[in-house]
């Protein structure tokens, strides 16, 4: 049919961007030499993995999966629930990667107290 | 209250969360607490053990939400004797940190709580029967380890902390996408489920979905080009958090990779996959020893080869050679840990643990040596030590599949290991100790430790019926794909359950 | 209760209880091994026999020991060399530190040779071969000379072959899904030609390590000077010979079933290799200031005859090995213990420097004499016999040029054996032994006994034959005739070894007394500076000693065959290996971003693969 | 003691007189040739009779200790004993010479000779003088080199006559009524140029070099010591001798046979040696290890392939 599906474009926009990140965040990690840019490299990569998640879990125009009267109404109505597991591992997820973007972002400042250098390829004091 | 496999994951983290009040009534009790709560641990493993040992696998299933639904915890033979022995480690190693000199310095408190969240994921990892939920223990596992590894505030601990992050988040990240993935074809978490609904997946998504997993957990068991962080992280952490490494992190990373493997895939060639890369990392790991002038880091090494023969036996895949697998991991926890305890106080003052310094040794800390030779006798698989009984349980099976080569293989790596453990234990027994070689007394806990180590491998080397029953069925229990998806879930249909072994 | 087991765990707890009592007093601990070796010896003697048959199950293996003729011969070997080299070590060792570690690694290398001996199955066999390989290791590294390489090399050796055996042994047991030694006798024959041949070159890889066969003989001679010499006379004279036990049970129980060509070629390769062996490690010998040198090399060369014997395989070759084997356990055993003695009372071993040793040390010269003799396979005494029956197999059996090889190393060993008496006990008296004093009667008790018991059995050699006998038949050699005294070869040729004996100690008798001491009693001592140098007189620091360079024209001669040692070619062979090592090592670069992109690779790899790798 | 074992002491005797006798006047006899090929008079035949017999009226002053005495004993013993082991003569006929001639063999025998040498040297060790040191290291450097050819043509004998006993390679003489040096010349000649090292005469005569080491070994020895060795050394001339006329020549069946045979072959060395200058140590053993050696190899591949 002629109508434009909305919903296969920006899913297809969704998915896109969260490969998208977690290219730049692949880039960032390999290519980067500073410690930071590495740190917020990996970030990024948590933050398009999040995102895919969010975009699997959605079903189109359902409503958000919370027990409430008018959810309920909804469902009722026949109105899709997007599937709620996705989300629960989302936070999850988020929490993870906030704890370690923290140890890292302390390592870092360490290293760099150290080294006086926060390029990566001149912290090799541990080879072979 | 009744013993439960929750236990392992609730005490040990609720401790760990109380330690700071804890420490404000009375500074002791930081170090004293996490001891008893492993003793307590070790109690329910005992308890547990000989009800699995009777009745067969014990499945917790948590907050009344039964599988597949609910997060359920899965305490088979096999995970028990794993969870079990990683208790014993984790006392053991509790005893030789109480009072460890260099780690008093620091404030004991942040320790002994990353040490507990440690325990907890690592057993967590072992026990859980959910896949999210072991992705969430390998990240307390992981995250402690971080800290722990940079624990000393000098530049190495730092940099290798922060290798093992780097790499780490990868394994995370990785394994994160792989669940995601998973959980699009089979729309489950539970494990014994993904095992019944997984004939049903496409084999293309299958497979990149495996190795996925196999790349991200292969970075958490040291597999041959994904363990670049491993020396660094054993050779700069804490000596007990470098045995803690080498007896909990690496054995719950062996286990996942064991556990996707043989239960949640059905996929031909991935046995063989492990076969090749275990022999990979096998031989790249000795062969990187040998050179090495600092003694943690050719033991770090060593246990990296080790790792590899673990893999290679679980490759192979028939009940020998699985039980010769978990044998040796249970030797290697052991074993590795004697050597790393007794070798960071010889290695203790000198300069950039080299060596070349230990001249004569043997004389200075006649005990200490003694532990070490012990140790390295038992570790190249000498008899009458523990580490000879897994070893010829291996070939054996690896003989019974006619594969020569790969016995061949094993061996003269093993020579290899030999020149460089020997060396060393050459060098403790002649000479005179070089000028200005300060020997450190060992502490009392420290002493008690490895001598309940030493003791361990001489009994299981003399006598190792006491602890071969066990393993028997922990290798049943493994290869027993349907059993463990029928103790999970009483009514699941297993007939397009196969298994490749 | 079983007396197998009783040995066993008498000397573990010996090992043991000398470990511990050594807190007490070091002599203590020395006297603590001595007696648990000696009751373990009256406990083999007199209770042990070969009806009885241990099983211990050990995790789903089952161990089984027991006695038969073949292991008993060893057995009273071991049990008797080691009771006289412990007794000997109690006050060679006197002084020494750390003596329980020594003392300890002692009596469980003498309990892993007489496991090995009771041992029915492999695993049980291979359990002691290991413990006798890294006991002996410790004992080697304890001196602490050369910083600890020559541990290593023996080390690496030893590894090379007990893993050839782990190898073959873990092969045939899934080919016969049984450990036992019998099974495979009985089941070799079977295998293929390809299992035959890979089995028989595991097997005898492994026990060439131990008794120092050519390419895999580098470790010995230093690992043999290197060590106590207490421990060496049973490390030269006993370890070794469980070598030659395995070569027995591979070349005369198991290969005999076989028919199969490259078990043939085995044989003679070996044998040749022997050969070859013996004549270098004679040249070796000859050449050496050392005496614990000249001694080492010299038990490679007379190893390379036993191997040759058992090789060759008819019944008087292998007759000839073991009796062999039994006569060199003994006078080495006592040549070592003499070497420990001017050791202990001189401080060295130099033989440049030893001189004139005979007038103070009598009795040592005495057993040391008797024991050359006797290695130089010299009548009447018992290493002729052992010789004697080797060349006439060689003979009888068409080996017309390994008897050459065997002569040239046997005549070459004519040269050493004076060497070691002139440069310990004989020539120039020096100033710096003047007041050197004989040992004490416990270290000379046990070399009087070691040449005692060569001097009986050069007489009556049937003593040994007949277990001999008894021990190849029960390989299955048939039944095996001999003679109490008379020695004789497939030809019929004979000699009567108590004729010998009576009319060499009859004439020397009547000679003795007649002539010699006779006219000893109107002669006066005079130094040894007072003789004849053609008019002028030396004067007292004048140098008289010809002790260095002592062979300098035979090594001119010998000199293209010496221009190579084997472990020149090991050496660089090692470095190079640990060369590579390292350059593979290199993937370790420090950087952790490289260490990501390994990860990266790797996952895209699989990923292009995987249609390969997975199905 | 019944008549037999009187026999065979009486034949002992004999045979040790028969061997001292002849031993020595050869002895003389080479030192009368010699001076008549230097163009000198020289000493007459029985010289070395007299010289022994007033060695033994003699005692000797000094010692250096009883090695020194033992020494000579062992010579004498090593060489009676093995003279006891040596056929005299063939068939067997004559009672007085078979002494112990079946109970012993050629290897028996080879070693036997050693123990004569080991306690001279052993003898010559105690006193101390470097001569005899260095003496005793030539000669036994040297033996290393002669064994070789020596051995040779011996295995070559006896792969041929199956039999490694003396009695057994002269029966098979008998039986096939030749000489094994036409049986297979090449052993002969290998064994014949061993020879010429055996008795240690010029160019092989560096153990003894009166002129450079004053007589080697024996320099220490007076007296009794000096008169012992020199039976001795006779004797075990004469041993060789017979031993080369038995294997070599079929043995000899009376005593006339006898010395010719054996003068006749003591001839080569002498007279090889009489006009040739001295090898070195070393020279020397190239020499036996070159041509004699392959001689002897070519001795041996000739009986196992040819005959």
């Amino acid at each position: 049919m002629d109508t434009i599906d909305y919903y296969q474009i920006m899913s297809i926009g969704v998915y896109g961007s969260a490969i998208g990140l977690i290219l730049i965040g692949l880039y960032a990690v390999l290519m980067k030499k500073h410690l930071t840019k590495i740190v917020i490299g990996l970030s990024i990569i948590d933050a398009g993995i999040n995102l895919l998640f969010i975009a699997i879990g959605y079903i189109s125009n359902g409503t958000a999966p919370i027990y409430s009267s008018q959810g309920i109404d909804l469902v009722k109505t026949g109105t899709p629930m997007v599937d709620p597991v996705p989300q629960a591992l989302v936070l999850t997820a988020i929490v993870i990667g906030f704890g370690v973007t923290a140890v890292a972002l302390s390592l870092v400042i360490r290293l760099y107290r150290h080294h006086n250098t926060a390029r990566i390829d001149q912290i090799k004091s541990l080879k072979w | 209250m009744v013993i439960s496999p929750v236990h392992y994951i609730a005490v040990p983290l609720l401790a760990a969360f109380l330690m700071p009040l804890l420490a404000k009534i009375h500074r002791e009790l930081t170090r004293i607490v996490p001891g008893l709560v492993i003793l307590y641990l070790g109690y329910v493993s005992v308890v547990l053990m000989n009800q699995v040992m009777a009745h067969g696998t014990i499945v917790e299933v948590i907050a009344g939400w039964n599988a597949p639904w609910g997060i359920n915890l899965v305490y088979s033979p096999f995970t028990g004797f794993l969870a079990s022995m990683m208790t014993a480690m984790a006392f053991v190693i509790w005893l030789y940190s109480y009072r460890f000199k260099k780690v008093d310095s620091q404030p004991a408190l942040k320790y002994f709580i990353l040490f507990m969240m440690l325990v907890t994921g690592t057993i967590g990892i072992v026990l859980t029967g959910d896949i999210f939920n072991f992705f969430v223990f390998l990240e307390i596992t992981a995250i402690s380890s971080y800290s722990l590894t940079a624990f000393y505030r000098d530049r190495d601990g730092a940099e290798a902390a922060f290798k093992y992050l780097l790499i780490g988040s990868f394994a995370s990240a990785f394994i994160l996408i792989a669940i995601l993935l998973l959980y699009t074809q089979v729309g489950t978490l539970n494990m014994a489920q993904i095992a019944v609904r997984m004939h049903d997946v496409p084999t293309h998504m299958k497979i990149t979905i495996l190795i996925l997993f196999l790349v991200g957990l292969g970075i958490e068991a040291e597999m041959f080009p994904l363990n670049g962080w491993a020396p660094d992280a054993y050779s700069q952490a804490p000596s007990p958090v470098g045995v803690t490494f080498a007896a909990l992190v690496v054995k719950a990373g062996v286990y996942g990779l064991i556990r996707i493997i043989f239960t949640l895939f059905d996929v031909h060639g991935a046995y063989e996959y492990l076969i090749v890369m275990g022999a990979i990392t096998l031989v790249m790991a000795e062969l990187a020893a040998i050179r090495q002038k600092s003694l943690k880091r050719m033991l770090a090494y060593s246990s990296i080869g080790q790792m590899g023969v673990v893999m290679i036996a679980f490759g192979i895949g028939t009940n020998e050679a699985v039980f010769g697998a978990i044998f040796l991991m249970f030797n290697h926890a052991v074993i590795k840990g004697l050597l790393f305890m007794s070798g960071s106080y010889l290695v203790y003052n000198t300069p950039n643990k080299e060596i070349q310094y230990l001249s004569g040794y043997g004389m200075k800390m006649p005990l200490i040596s003694l532990f070490f030779s012990l140790g390295a006798l038992a570790i190249v698989g000498l008899p009458p030590f523990a580490g000879f009984w897994s070893k010829l349980y291996i070939l054996i099976a690896a003989a019974d599949n006619q594969m020569i080569g790969l016995i061949a293989l094993i061996l003269g790596v093993s020579i290899v290991e030999i020149v460089y453990y020997f060396r060393v234990v050459g060098r403790l027994y002649f000479g005179k100790p070089s000028k200005g070689s300060i020997m450190q007394k060992p502490t009392y806990g420290g002493v008690i430790a490895m001598s309940l180590l030493a003791i361990v491998i001489l009994v299981v080397g003399f006598y190792p019926d006491v602890i071969t029953p066990y393993i028997h069925n922990a290798a049943d229990a493994l290869l027993d794909k349907a059993q463990y998806i029928h103790s999970v879930l009483p009514n699941a249909d297993l007939s397009q359950i196969q298994n490749l072994k | 209760m079983n007396s197998l087991l009783l040995i066993i765990l008498i000397l573990l707890g010996g090992a043991i209880l000398a470990y511990l009592s050594k807190r007490i007093s070091p002599m203590l601990s020395s006297i603590v091994s001595f007696l648990a070796i000696t009751s373990a010896a009256l406990v083999f003697f007199f209770l042990a026999n070969d009806q009885e048959i241990v099983k211990i199950s050990l995790g789903d293996f089952v161990l089984e020991w027991g006695l038969n003729a073949y292991s008993w011969i060893f057995g009273a070997m071991v049990m008797v060399m080691a009771t006289l080299a412990s007794l000997f070590s109690i006050f060679y060792m006197k002084g020494k530190d750390r003596l329980g570690y020594f003392n300890l690694n002692f009596d469980l290398s003498v309990m892993a040779m007489m496991g090995i001996l009771f041992s029915l199955d492999w695993v049980s066999f291979f359990i002691f071969w290991e413990i006798m390989t890294w006991s002996s290791f410790l004992i080697i590294v304890y001196n602490g000379i050369s910083e600890g390489k020559i541990g290593i090399k023996y080390m690496i050796f030893s590894a090379i072959g007990g893993y050839a055996m782990l190898l073959a042994l873990v092969v045939t047991r899934s080919q016969i899904h049984s450990f036992l030694i019998t099974d495979l006798i009985h089941s070799f024959a079977g295998f293929s030609g390809n299992m035959q041949a890979l089995l028989g070159l595991l097997f005898l890889t492994a026990f060439g390590v131990k008794s120092a066969v050519m390419p895999l003989h580098v470790w010995a001679p230093r690992a043999y000077a290197d060590s106590p010499m207490s421990y060496t006379a049973i490390f030269s004279g006993l370890l070794s010979k469980m070598g030659i036990f395995g070569f027995g049970i591979m070349l005369i129980a198991v290969f005999s079933h076989s028919v199969d060509g490259t078990i043939f070629v085995y044989r003679e390769v070996l044998a040749w290799l022997a050969a070859i062996t013996s004549v270098i490690a004679t040249f070796y010998a000859v050449i050496q200031t050392d005496a614990k040198r000249l001694l080492a090399y010299s038990s490679i060369a007379q190893l390379g005859y036993i191997v040759m014997g058992l090789a060759i395989g008819t019944k008087l070759a292998v007759m000839a090995a073991l009796f062999l084997a039994i006569m060199h356990a003994i006078y080495k055993g006592t040549l070592f213990m003499v070497v420990g003695a001017v050791e202990r009372q001189t401080g060295i071993t130099d033989m440049t420097r030893l001189g004139a040793l005979i007038r103070k040390m009598p009795w040592t010269f005495f057993a040391a004499l008797l024991s050359i003799i006797a290695l130089a396979g010299i009548p009447p005494l018992g290493g002729f016999v052992g010789k004697w029956m080797l060349y006439e197999s060689l003979i009888t059996s068409d080996h017309y040029f390994l008897i050459i090889l065997a002569f040239l190393s046997s005549t070459a060993a004519f040269l050493y054996s004076f060497r070691f008496l002139f440069g310990i006990f004989l020539g120039q008296e020096e100033k710096e032994f003047e007041n050197v004093k004989e040992v004490p009667f416990t270290m000379v008790l046990p070399m009087l006994i070691g040449s005692l018991l060569l001097v009986v059995f050069g007489t009556f050699p049937g003593l040994l034959f007949k277990p001999l006998a008894s021990a190849m038949s029960f390989l299955g050699m048939g039944d095996v005739s001999w003679n109490m005294s008379m020695l004789s070869n497939g030809w019929g040729d004979h000699v009567d070894t108590l004729d010998v004996i009576n009319s060499v100690v009859i004439i020397f008798v009547l000679v003795a007394i007649f002539l010699g001491l006779k006219n000893r009693k109107r002669t006066r001592y005079v130094s040894t500076k007072d003789i004849h140098t053609s008019g002028e007189i030396p004067t007292e620091n004048e140098n008289l000693t010809y002790a260095v360079d002592f062979y300098k024209p035979f090594e001119r001669a010998i000199a293209p065959v010496m221009k190579r040692k084997m472990d020149f070619y090991y050496n660089k062979f090692g470095e190079g290996l640990e060369t590579f090592f390292d350059f593979l090592r290199r993937v370790y670069t420090g950087n952790g971003q490289t260490y990501a992109f390994y990860v990266i690779v790797f996952l895209v790899i699989l990923i292009v693969f995987s249609q390969q790798i997975f199905f | 003691m019944d008549t037999n074992s009187w026999i065979s002491i009486l034949g002992f005797i004999a045979t040790v007189v028969l061997a001292f006798t002849v031993g020595v006047s050869y002895g003389g006899i080479v030192r009368k040739i010699t001076a008549r090929i230097q163009n000198r008079v020289g000493p007459p035949v029985y010289q070395n009779f007299f010289d022994i017999f007033k060695l033994y009226s003699k005692s000797t002053a000094v010692n250096h200790g009883w090695m020194q005495h033992l020494g000579p004993a062992f010579a004498i013993t090593a060489s009676v004993t093995s003279l006891m082991f040596i056929p005299v003569l063939n068939g067997q006929g004559e009672f007085w010479f078979a002494n112990l001639n079946f109970k012993g063999d050629l290897i028996f025998l080879l070693y036997m000779m050693v123990f004569g040498s080991l306690g001279m040297a052993l003898g010559a060790g105690q006193t101390g003088n470097p001569n005899s040191a260095i003496g005793v290291s030539r000669g036994l450097s040297q033996m290393v080199g002669y064994e070789i050819p020596w051995v040779l043509a011996l295995v070559a004998l006896m792969l041929q006559t199956k039999s490694t006993s003396i009695t057994g390679i002269m029966d098979y003489q008998i039986a096939h009524g030749t000489w094994m040096m036409f049986e297979s010349p090449l052993a002969f000649i290998a064994a014949l140029m061993a020879m010429l090292g055996m008795f240690h005469y010029a160019p092989f005569d560096v153990t003894f070099a009166p002129a450079e080491l004053s007589s080697g070994p024996a320099s220490e020895f007076g007296g009794k010591y000096l008169a012992m060795m020199m039976t001795s050394g006779s004797i075990f001339a004469f041993v060789k001798l017979a031993l080369f006329v038995d294997i070599f020549m079929g043995g000899a069946s009376n005593l006339i046979m006898l010395v010719v045979k054996t003068f006749l072959l003591y001839m080569v060395p002498v007279l090889y040696g009489i006009v040739s200058p001295r090898y070195r140590t070393e020279q020397s053993i190239r020499y036996f290890w070159g041509w004699p050696t392959l001689i002897g190899v070519l001795g041996v591949l000739y009986v196992v392939f040819v005959r």
